[in-house]
């Protein structure tokens, strides 16, 4: 009796554990009822959508905008690719050509191509546009209310493929605000948003698309989208391309990393968002068809963002230039990238980020004035580049990285940059002593006598490369005897880089087209009008609240040239130069994604050979990728 | 009846306390919180373009209205009262503007079904088994399941939970390992979903299990173990009643009773515990909702989550409490 | 001259429950009688569990404020003693409880009890002083301190103990002692040590004792006068061996016919030899 | 009166071994003791706290478990003939005899009866095996034994919380004399209740013993419920039996210094005389004295009381007592 | 107390076993003194290394040696956990003994405010206190959290205790041998204590540990200071799972699991030794 229901219950308990076994493998699952071979499984990178049913893009941080809405279902004016784009980077997309400005660029004329649809039927014209800028002025807690608020005067559509834009002053950057980067100002749908009382608080759910693909299913638990290819795709502004190659697309929350790398190596992911730099070395290694953007080392996909430690100048300490130079010449930047991306990155002495055009434009023409700048430190005077850095970096990796370490000069320029400040302790000294500060045995004080406190705030595991490189970074400060702290923020980013919380931070300020040399997509928000008091909140972008006339002017400047001028880029070269010498932000490298794109059910994804988008799953001009793929075999 | 009555509302009066403290503490620590919520809508509204000042500040006076945060400190905690009372936490800023009790009412289903299937095997099994090996305490087999209760329980559930995910994710692929159930499946009563949802819930579901089965069963062994000695279960013994009827109606029935009550204390704690699980398992319930939460600042919901937390487990603890009398008819006597 | 210890309808209420349920207890109803000044004698409170007769002790001692009455000690009501005046009337009346196995706490030495009263309720300032003064009181129970010091409550015997007990409550030279069940919980062969050594604490040291007990035959062996309680209400008083012999009340009358002898039960036992 | 033993002891032996952390302990709880029971009699068992009693009545009702241990002797029932002692019975023998010829009266009876079950259910639980019968049948036998011992049916649907402790000892009377059993081990049962109560639990005793004519062993220290219940008494001191025969007698002429000790020190009402007390204190068992167990405070102790063990020799005919004095006739 | 150690040492498998977990645990946190990396250092080894004679445990994805990272990470998180017992125990030894020994309407309040802590989730509100705190929560001050939330349970068992203490009539012939309400307290009944609070104090270490683990591994603390959850936080943004360093997580999961399991048994063992029916009364005790 008792040694029956002992075996009763054991068997009980060894039965449940068997359970799983009895089942079908099936690890992390993929869409249900629909043919793998017609679907493209793409990493939403904002995770589990809390508010999974809004698609109102133009209300605020509603849902999700990277679920496929912003790459697949909806469209504007014109997009920039920060490669070099299907047919070039510049592509107009619902616009039938460039913007016309007039003489004093106060206003914009649009032509618009006609036979565009919505998938409900209904054709798209100049009255989408003018109802873009109007129910948003009009309504001022939307998304872009604000910004066309300020610089919109009025709109009009005289045709239905003609707006014209009355700015209120001049601006020969408006038309940006319709470009795609990332995003930009989506067009909305008139005939929908008209008949709604309260356009904020409209869900827009289900979606009318004016793009290739319409909402197919999505779950109200925010942790898929399906998207599925319009019937009539040539009735939109990608039909020019030719057919997509997915009929369906499903945009996923595979979860963290780890389960990320998992999902792909059971082909159960095509593209990842981005991974750690040692899950992209797993998949690289065991997906048979995985691959990054670089076939090998370092595979990722260097964004047209500059990845550095940004001071906040209003900061007592980091006000003074010589402070912040000699904090720059603490660091050695090798340890950085390795901390940081295990090696792979592209490295940048300057304030650009060394992507897309820009080491054409300004990398590259300006490496002999970065090798001849020179710094004094009162004691004595340097000249701090290294132009050998990338090539030390590829030394360093190439014992345990081998041959997919490039030893040709133009390939390692091209994949990890050129030189760097070299790390020079003696001058950072000099440079803090000049500043008032003093040694205390291994312990900088400051001028007042109390210890060198500084803090890092790094995101944590919302940007896990950056956090690493930031550990490193205040390590080796450290070491040269600040008493240095990571300072992790999360979710209070947002709150605490708008006020002006934090000592430095490492990110990005300096963000740029990447298909286009125009630096003014970041500098003109450094403008010093711009700039809050201390303690108040501040515009994203300066967070750094850097201000200097020679910027002012170089930004005023710009703003009235045109976009494609050539004198452009030497006003850019005289942002360089100044930045140099100031050291707002100490420029470490591009911010490389590492996305990894699975071969097994799709070819022809963007890579460094094949340029011809950005592969990285959020940015709206991802939908280039769509007309590319094809089924593989 | 009337003693009962009493004991009810004895029980309430307690509810009623826990529920007031914790949305109090609640209340304080989120309202001490440095996030702005109007802030950082302006940073990540101003994030995609070229705002002037004007514009920023017509945009703050309006999202101060939206979020509730105007007048003074009484103003707003009886706002927030009055808020909570009609279950109304505001809208979420990380999805506004849709209002908080809808995302937890979306996630609270999910929580609710593994916390109770977990609770529930937990409970049963590990007293079960708890039970047989506090009887018979020479027997093998039972003296290993001991040990393996001993070595599970005292681990966190984080630890146990990663080491499944690990086991059966990853070394021997074998179950889903995020998400409630598979894609594109029409949430419903229809078959194929609710099979998702169970084979989705099995690991999860286990990593509760398997520590709560742990404590139970040390619980009930060492509860029938005292038991066994007591007068009326020797007394039932030298009276030759069937062993049976002693196991059942004498031992476990009797050692039921503070097991009822330790369910009702360590309710909070297996809660706490299925917050971690979720996360570790990306299970679309509260848990998750809470950490994500955290991560985008977004205090409204954070705040929502807690008290509804608090809520739902005082509520349980209640329940079990009234149902106590049936499983033991004292209570009601002693004050 | 103010009577030892006067009580005047002196009476308690419990209340029970909370703020939901709230039920009173009358527990003591309107007690009243008084021990002479002068007069030491051995008052027996007779009652069976749940008279009331322990919640009288405690108010005697101080330890419950009575609902109702007056309970005044050497003419000052008990209640309203103020903090500086509590210590000297602890010192003038001391109890003395059932189980001598639980009077000490068993992980401490039985003299640290004898020497804190000395120090504290005594008078004694000094180690000496305390040790000189439990001496005395041990020697009057028929212990030295010599037998007594550094042993533990378990390297005695209930007997024993229960003398420590009483020489602990002597050391303060109390008036009064309230011994709840003194021999109860002691062995039989021992227990009539106990009850003869209260007799001589009255008539040598003049103490009064107030003797509460279940148990009629050593109230009647020991006791001067007496009261019987039943559900807090005194039901008869008087001189110890009258009432006992004669008991009025039916109460008392009952609780004299429980008393077993060896023909209490009926039927009467057959022979068996 | 049937002269032939329902019970019969002999050379009874127990102890109780405990290793608590490394620190052994042997405590002979029942040192070599020998008596008898008849049928239809009240046994009494009389003695102070640790005195072994309790320890005897569970090794005579096999009630040997860990740290007590059986270390010789014979506790034979006449229904269970061939079994030297309960525990060493088969299994199967015992539970024949459970309940139905021998049943036991617990002390501490607060706590005897389940607490989460009604009154109903325990009598099930205890009587429905050995009575049988259907469930009315069953029903209808319980209400009559309850009121043949005068109580209401009414308890039966009360649990136990909800019954005062008299009520309570009376049903586990009625629960174990239900059966009418053969012999009933009665340990303490009234030792907690007041005198009033105690009276009328214990005339009930009596009468239900009367009327079915079954054996009692009745263990208290109270000589004053001996005197009033038993038909014959054994008296124990430290482990061992040192005085036993018809009560009357004992009370009358008590043989051993200590039984003449507790008979006498036993106040009276109405009786006025002086009372004396016994020097020194009751033995540690673990380490009892040589000899005589009570020589240490036996005023008639010789140095033959030191050293040697008093045989349970028969002083007159059914009164034995064990002691070298009255053997010696000294006393 | 050496002899109640050495006692359990030889008669109690249970103990021996926790005894020696912890022991080794304990080695370990003593091992760090003699650590010749700075703990808080990065890349101070080659990254990712499989266990070696070099390196016993392997090196983290981040340049530092598995063994040594362990060893200041396992002194910190013990002495957090212990920071936490020892400060807990103070408020659940105040409280208990207070309202056992007043009862009447100050053991009312102060059970109710205990239970209510006993029924509440703490782990949401540890969370809100971080999503308070952010950069400010210092180990410390979690700790102080936590003890502050972490007593409720424990108290209960105390003023259990003390409630029957109160009963017992050595309370009284105290208060008659002169004994202050505080000395009663501190000399007569806390001695009884003791041994509960002993064992709670290792359970509630366990609690401690198991809950700041929980937290630095979802990022909710400071990660200046390596501790087990911290190492597992590093190890996991560094996807060392699928990265194959399984060391990284192995033996800090190894070595937490022992310090749970170690003071898991060494509280039952003292348990078993002190009252084998303390875990009755305890679970009893709520309702009695």
């Amino acid at each position: 009796m008792i040694s029956m229901r002992t075996w009763l219950a054991a068997a009980a308990m060894a039965t449940a554990l068997a359970l799983p076994g009895a089942l079908k493998v099936e690890a992390q699952g993929i869409p249900q009822n629909i043919p793998r071979k017609e679907l493209l499984i793409l990493e939403n990178p904002e995770g589990t959508i809390k508010n999974a049913g809004w698609f109102n893009i133009w209300a605020i941080n509603a849902g999700s905008q990277s679920n496929g809405l912003q790459q697949a279902a909806l469209d504007t004016l014109w997009y920039i690719d920060p490669e070099k784009g299907i047919d070039g980077a510049w592509d107009n997309s619902l616009a039938a050509a460039k913007p016309e400005y007039n003489a004093d660029f106060t206003e914009m004329r649009v032509k618009l191509r006609r036979g565009l649809f919505w998938s409900d039927g209904v054709e798209f014209t100049s009255a989408d546009v003018k109802a873009t800028v109007d129910i948003q002025v009009k309504n001022p807690n939307m998304r872009f209310s604000a910004v066309l608020a300020n610089n919109v005067a009025s709109v009009e559509a005289p045709d239905p493929e003609t707006v014209i834009f009355k700015l209120k002053r001049p601006n020969s950057r408006f038309h940006a605000n319709f470009t795609v980067r990332w995003g930009a100002i989506w067009i909305l749908p008139k005939h929908v948003f008209e008949k709604v009382e309260d356009p904020a608080k409209f869900d827009f759910n289900k979606p009318v698309s004016l793009s290739a693909y319409t909402l197919h299913s999505f779950d109200p638990d925010g942790k898929w989208y399906i998207w599925q290819l319009r019937e009539d795709w040539q009735r939109t502004s990608l039909g020019r391309f030719g057919k997509p190659g997915p009929k369906y697309l499903a945009y996923v929350d595979p979860g963290p990393p780890d389960k990320r790398v998992i999902a792909q190596l059971n082909n159960e992911l095509d593209v990842i968002h981005d991974i750690s730099p040692e899950g992209m070395f797993r998949l690289a290694r065991d997906g048979k068809k995985s691959r990054g953007w670089f076939n090998g080392f370092p595979y990722g996909h260097p964004d047209p963002t500059l990845a550095g430690v940004i001071f906040n100048t209003q900061n007592e300490h980091l006000k003074n230039r010589d402070v912040r130079w000699a904090l720059t010449l603490m660091i050695d930047v090798k340890a950085v990238v390795m901390a940081a991306y295990r090696g792979a990155a592209t490295i940048s002495a300057i304030a650009v980020p060394p992507t897309g055009i820009h080491p054409e434009a300004y990398h590259k023409p300006m490496e002999a004035w970065v090798r001849d700048f020179e710094i004094d430190t009162g004691k004595s005077k340097v000249k701090p580049y290294d132009p050998t850095v990338a090539k030390q970096i590829t030394d360093m990796l190439r014992p345990s990285m081998g041959d997919q370490i490039p030893r040709d000069e133009k390939e390692i320029a091209n994949s990890f940059g050129l030189g760097w400040w070299k790390q020079n302790p003696q001058a950072a000294t000099e440079l803090l002593e000049r500043a008032g500060y003093r040694k205390q045995g291994a312990q900088w004080m400051t001028p007042d006598g109390k210890p060198f406190v500084l803090r890092l705030m790094v995101e944590g595991d919302l940007r896990p490369v950056m956090t690493r490189a930031g550990t490193m970074i205040v390590q080796q400060w450290r070491q040269a005897g600040i008493d240095a702290r990571i300072d992790v923020a999360q979710g209070t980013l947002l709150t605490r880089r708008a006020a002006g919380d934090f000592d430095s931070f490492i990110g990005w300020s300096v963000e740029t087209w990447g298909g286009h040399q125009d630096l003014s997509y970041f500098m003109d928000s450094w403008h010093s009008a711009f700039v809050a008091e201390a303690g108040k909140p501040q515009p994203l972008r300066n967070w750094q609240r850097w201000t200097h006339p020679e910027l002012d002017k170089i930004i005023e400047d710009i703003r009235k040239i045109d976009f494609d001028d050539p004198k452009g880029v030497e006003l850019g070269k005289d942002y360089v130069k100044l930045v140099t010498r100031e050291m707002p932000l100490i420029p470490l490298m591009s911010y490389n994604v590492f996305t990894a794109m699975d071969h097994t059910y799709w070819t022809g994804f963007p890579t460094a050979e094949n340029p011809y988008a950005n592969p990285v799953t959020n940015w709206g001009n991802s939908r280039y990728m769509f007309v590319r793929l094809k089924p593989a075999n | 009846m009337r003693s009962y009555l009493h004991y009810a509302l004895r029980r309430f009066a307690q509810f009623v306390l826990v529920v007031f403290i914790g949305i109090n503490l609640a209340y304080v620590i989120t309202h001490a919180t440095p996030i702005d919520p109007v802030e950082q809508s302006i940073a990540a509204v101003t994030s995609f373009g070229n705002t002037a000042p004007e514009a920023i500040a017509e945009m703050r006076r309006s999202l101060q209205e939206l979020y509730g945060l105007n007048g003074g400190w009484l103003e707003q905690y009886s706002t927030f009262w009055s808020r909570v009372l009609r279950a109304d936490f505001g809208p979420s800023l990380s999805a506004f503007p849709a209002p908080v009790s809808s995302l937890i009412a979306r996630a609270l289903p999910w929580t609710l079904g593994l916390l109770g299937f977990a609770t529930i095997v937990s409970w049963l099994l590990g007293n079960l088994l708890g039970g047989l090996a506090g009887y018979y305490q020479q027997n093998r087999s039972l003296k290993l399941l001991g040990v393996l209760a001993m070595a599970l329980h005292p681990v966190p559930y984080y630890i146990v939970a990663l080491a499944l995910m690990i086991v059966f994710g990853f070394i021997w692929p074998l179950l889903p390992i995020t998400g409630g159930s598979a894609m594109n499946l029409e949430q419903g009563w229809n078959l194929p979903f609710i099979i998702s949802v169970a084979k989705h819930s099995i690991l999860p579901a286990l990593s509760l299990i398997l520590i709560g089965v742990g404590s139970w069963f040390l619980g009930m062994r060492s509860l029938v173990s005292n038991i066994v000695t007591e007068d009326h279960v020797v007394y039932a013994e030298i009276a030759g009643v069937d062993p049976r009827r002693i196991l059942g109606s004498y031992v476990m029935r009797n050692a039921l009773a503070p097991q009822v009550t330790g369910l009702a204390m360590s309710l909070g704690g297996i809660f706490n515990g299925a917050v971690i699980t979720e996360k570790v398992f990306g299970y679309p319930g509260v848990g998750t909702l809470l950490v994500d939460a955290v991560y985008a600042g977004d205090y409204g919901l954070v705040l929502g989550v807690t008290t509804v937390s608090i809520l739902g487990v005082s509520l349980g603890v209640l329940l079990i409490d009234l149902l106590y009398p049936l499983i033991d008819p004292r209570v009601q006597v002693t004050t | 001259m103010n009577p030892l210890l006067e009580l005047e309808a002196v009476s308690k209420t419990f209340t029970r429950g909370g703020l939901l349920s709230r039920r009173t207890v009358e527990a003591v109803k309107s007690v009243s009688f008084r021990l002479e000044d002068g007069k030491p004698e051995i008052f027996a409170v007779i009652g069976e569990s749940g008279s009331g007769k322990s919640t009288l002790a405690r108010m005697i001692l101080g330890m419950h404020r009575p609902s109702g009455g007056r309970l005044r000690f050497e003419g000052k009501d008990v209640a309203a003693l103020t903090a500086a005046e509590r210590p000297t009337f602890m010192a003038k009346v001391q109890p003395i409880f059932q189980n001598p196995f639980e009077a000490f706490n068993p992980l401490k030495k039985l003299d640290f009890y004898l020497f804190m009263t000395a120090r504290r309720f005594g008078g004694a300032a000094s180690q000496d002083g305390a040790e000189q003064a439990s001496d005395v009181a041990l020697r009057q129970v028929g212990l030295t301190l010599d037998e007594i010091r550094g042993r533990f409550p378990h390297e005695l015997s209930g007997g024993q103990l229960q003398r420590v007990a009483i020489a602990r409550a002597l050391v303060s030279k109390p008036r009064l002692i309230l011994a709840d069940e003194p021999v109860s919980m002691v062995d039989a062969s021992l227990r009539m040590s106990i009850v003869n050594l209260f007799g001589e604490l009255r008539d040598r040291l003049g103490l009064s004792i107030i003797y509460i007990t279940h148990d009629l035959a050593t109230a009647y062996y020991i006791a001067d006068r007496l009261i019987i309680m039943r559900k807090g209400e005194v039901v008869e008083e008087g001189p110890a061996r009258e009432v006992l012999t004669h008991p009025k009340h039916p109460y008392s009358q009952q609780l004299r016919a429980a008393v077993l002898t060896p023909d209490a039960l009926s039927p009467p036992p057959q022979p068996t030899i | 009166m049937n002269g032939a033993p329902i019970l019969t002891v002999e050379n009874l032996k127990a102890r109780f071994r405990t290793k608590h952390f490394g620190v052994s302990r042997e405590v002979p709880a029942v040192d070599d003791i020998t008596f008898s029971i008849r049928r239809n009699e009240i046994f009494g068992l009389a003695g102070e706290s640790s005195s072994g009693k309790t320890t005897l009545i569970k090794t005579i009702a096999g009630l040997v478990r860990p740290p007590l241990e059986l270390v010789g002797g014979r506790a034979e029932f006449s229904f269970l003939p061939d079994a030297p002692t309960l525990h060493q019975a088969s299994p199967a023998a015992v539970a024949k005899v459970r309940w139905r010829h021998l049943s036991y009266i617990m002390q501490a009876s607060m706590n005897v009866l389940n607490p989460l079950r009604r009154i109903s259910a325990t009598f099930r639980d205890f009587a429905l095996p050995h009575l049988g019968g259907t469930a009315g049948d069953f029903e209808r036998k319980v209400t009559e034994h309850l009121a043949l011992l005068r109580l209401d049916p009414s308890i039966l649907d009360a649990y136990p919380h909800e019954l005062s402790g008299g009520m309570r000892q009376r049903v586990t009377i009625a629960l174990a004399t239900i059966c009418r059993p053969d012999f009933i081990i009665a340990d303490e049962p009234t030792t907690a209740l007041d005198v009033i109560v105690q009276k009328d639990v214990l005339g009930m005793i009596r009468s239900i013993q009367r009327e079915m004519g079954s054996s009692v062993l009745f263990v208290t220290h109270d000589m004053a419920v001996h005197a009033a219940l038993t038909d014959r008494l054994g008296v124990m001191y430290a482990g061992c039996l040192v005085e036993e025969g018809a009560t009357s007698a004992v009370f009358a002429r008590p043989r051993h210094p200590y039984t003449r000790h507790l008979i006498h020190s036993l106040p009276r009402i109405g009786d006025d005389r002086q009372r004396a007390s016994l020097a020194g204190s009751p033995p540690n068992l673990a380490d009892p004295p040589p000899g005589c167990r009570f020589h240490p405070r036996c005023p008639l102790a010789v140095q033959r009381c030191r050293q040697a063990r008093p045989a349970m020799l028969e002083a007159e005919p059914g009164h034995r007592v064990a002691c070298h004095a009255v053997e010696e006739g000294r006393s | 107390m050496i002899t109640i150690l050495r006692d359990l040492l030889r008669y109690n498998g249970e103990f021996r076993i926790g005894f020696a977990l912890i022991a080794v645990v304990a080695a370990m946190a003593a091992l760090s003194f003699a650590s010749p990396y700075p703990p808080n250092d990065v890349y101070v080894v080659a990254p990712d290394a499989p266990p070696s004679a070099a390196h016993w445990f392997g090196t983290t994805s981040r340049g530092q040696d598995v063994f040594w990272q362990l060893t200041i990470a396992i002194r910190n998180t013990l002495g957090f956990g212990l920071l936490v017992a020892l400060l807990s125990r103070i408020i659940s030894i105040l409280v208990g003994l207070t309202a056992g020994y007043l009862g009447g309407w100050a053991d009312r309040i102060l059970m109710a405010i205990n239970d209510t802590f006993i029924v509440l989730p703490l782990f949401p509100i540890l969370i809100l206190f971080y999503f308070v705190l952010r950069d400010s929560m210092s180990t410390v001050l979690l700790a102080c959290i936590m003890a502050s939330l972490g007593w409720a349970y424990d108290a209960r068992l105390i003023r259990s205790v003390a409630m029957s203490l109160k009963q017992r009539e050595f309370t009284d012939t105290a208060i008659f041998s002169g004994m202050k309400t505080r000395e009663i307290l501190l000399r007569e009944h806390l001695p009884y204590v003791m041994p509960i609070v002993f064992s709670t104090t290792l359970n509630n270490m366990n609690w401690s540990i198991g809950l700041e683990v929980t937290l630095a591994v979802l990022g909710f603390m400071d990660i200046n200071t390596p501790t087990i959850g911290g190492m597992i936080y590093w190890a996991n943004q560094h996807t060392a799972i699928v990265a194959g360093v399984w060391w990284w997580i192995a033996f800090p999961i190894l070595l937490v699991v022992m310090t749970f399991v170690g003071l898991y048994l060494l509280a039952v063992s003292m348990n078993a030794y002190i009252d084998p029916r303390s875990r009755l009364a305890r679970m009893g005790g709520g309702r009695s």
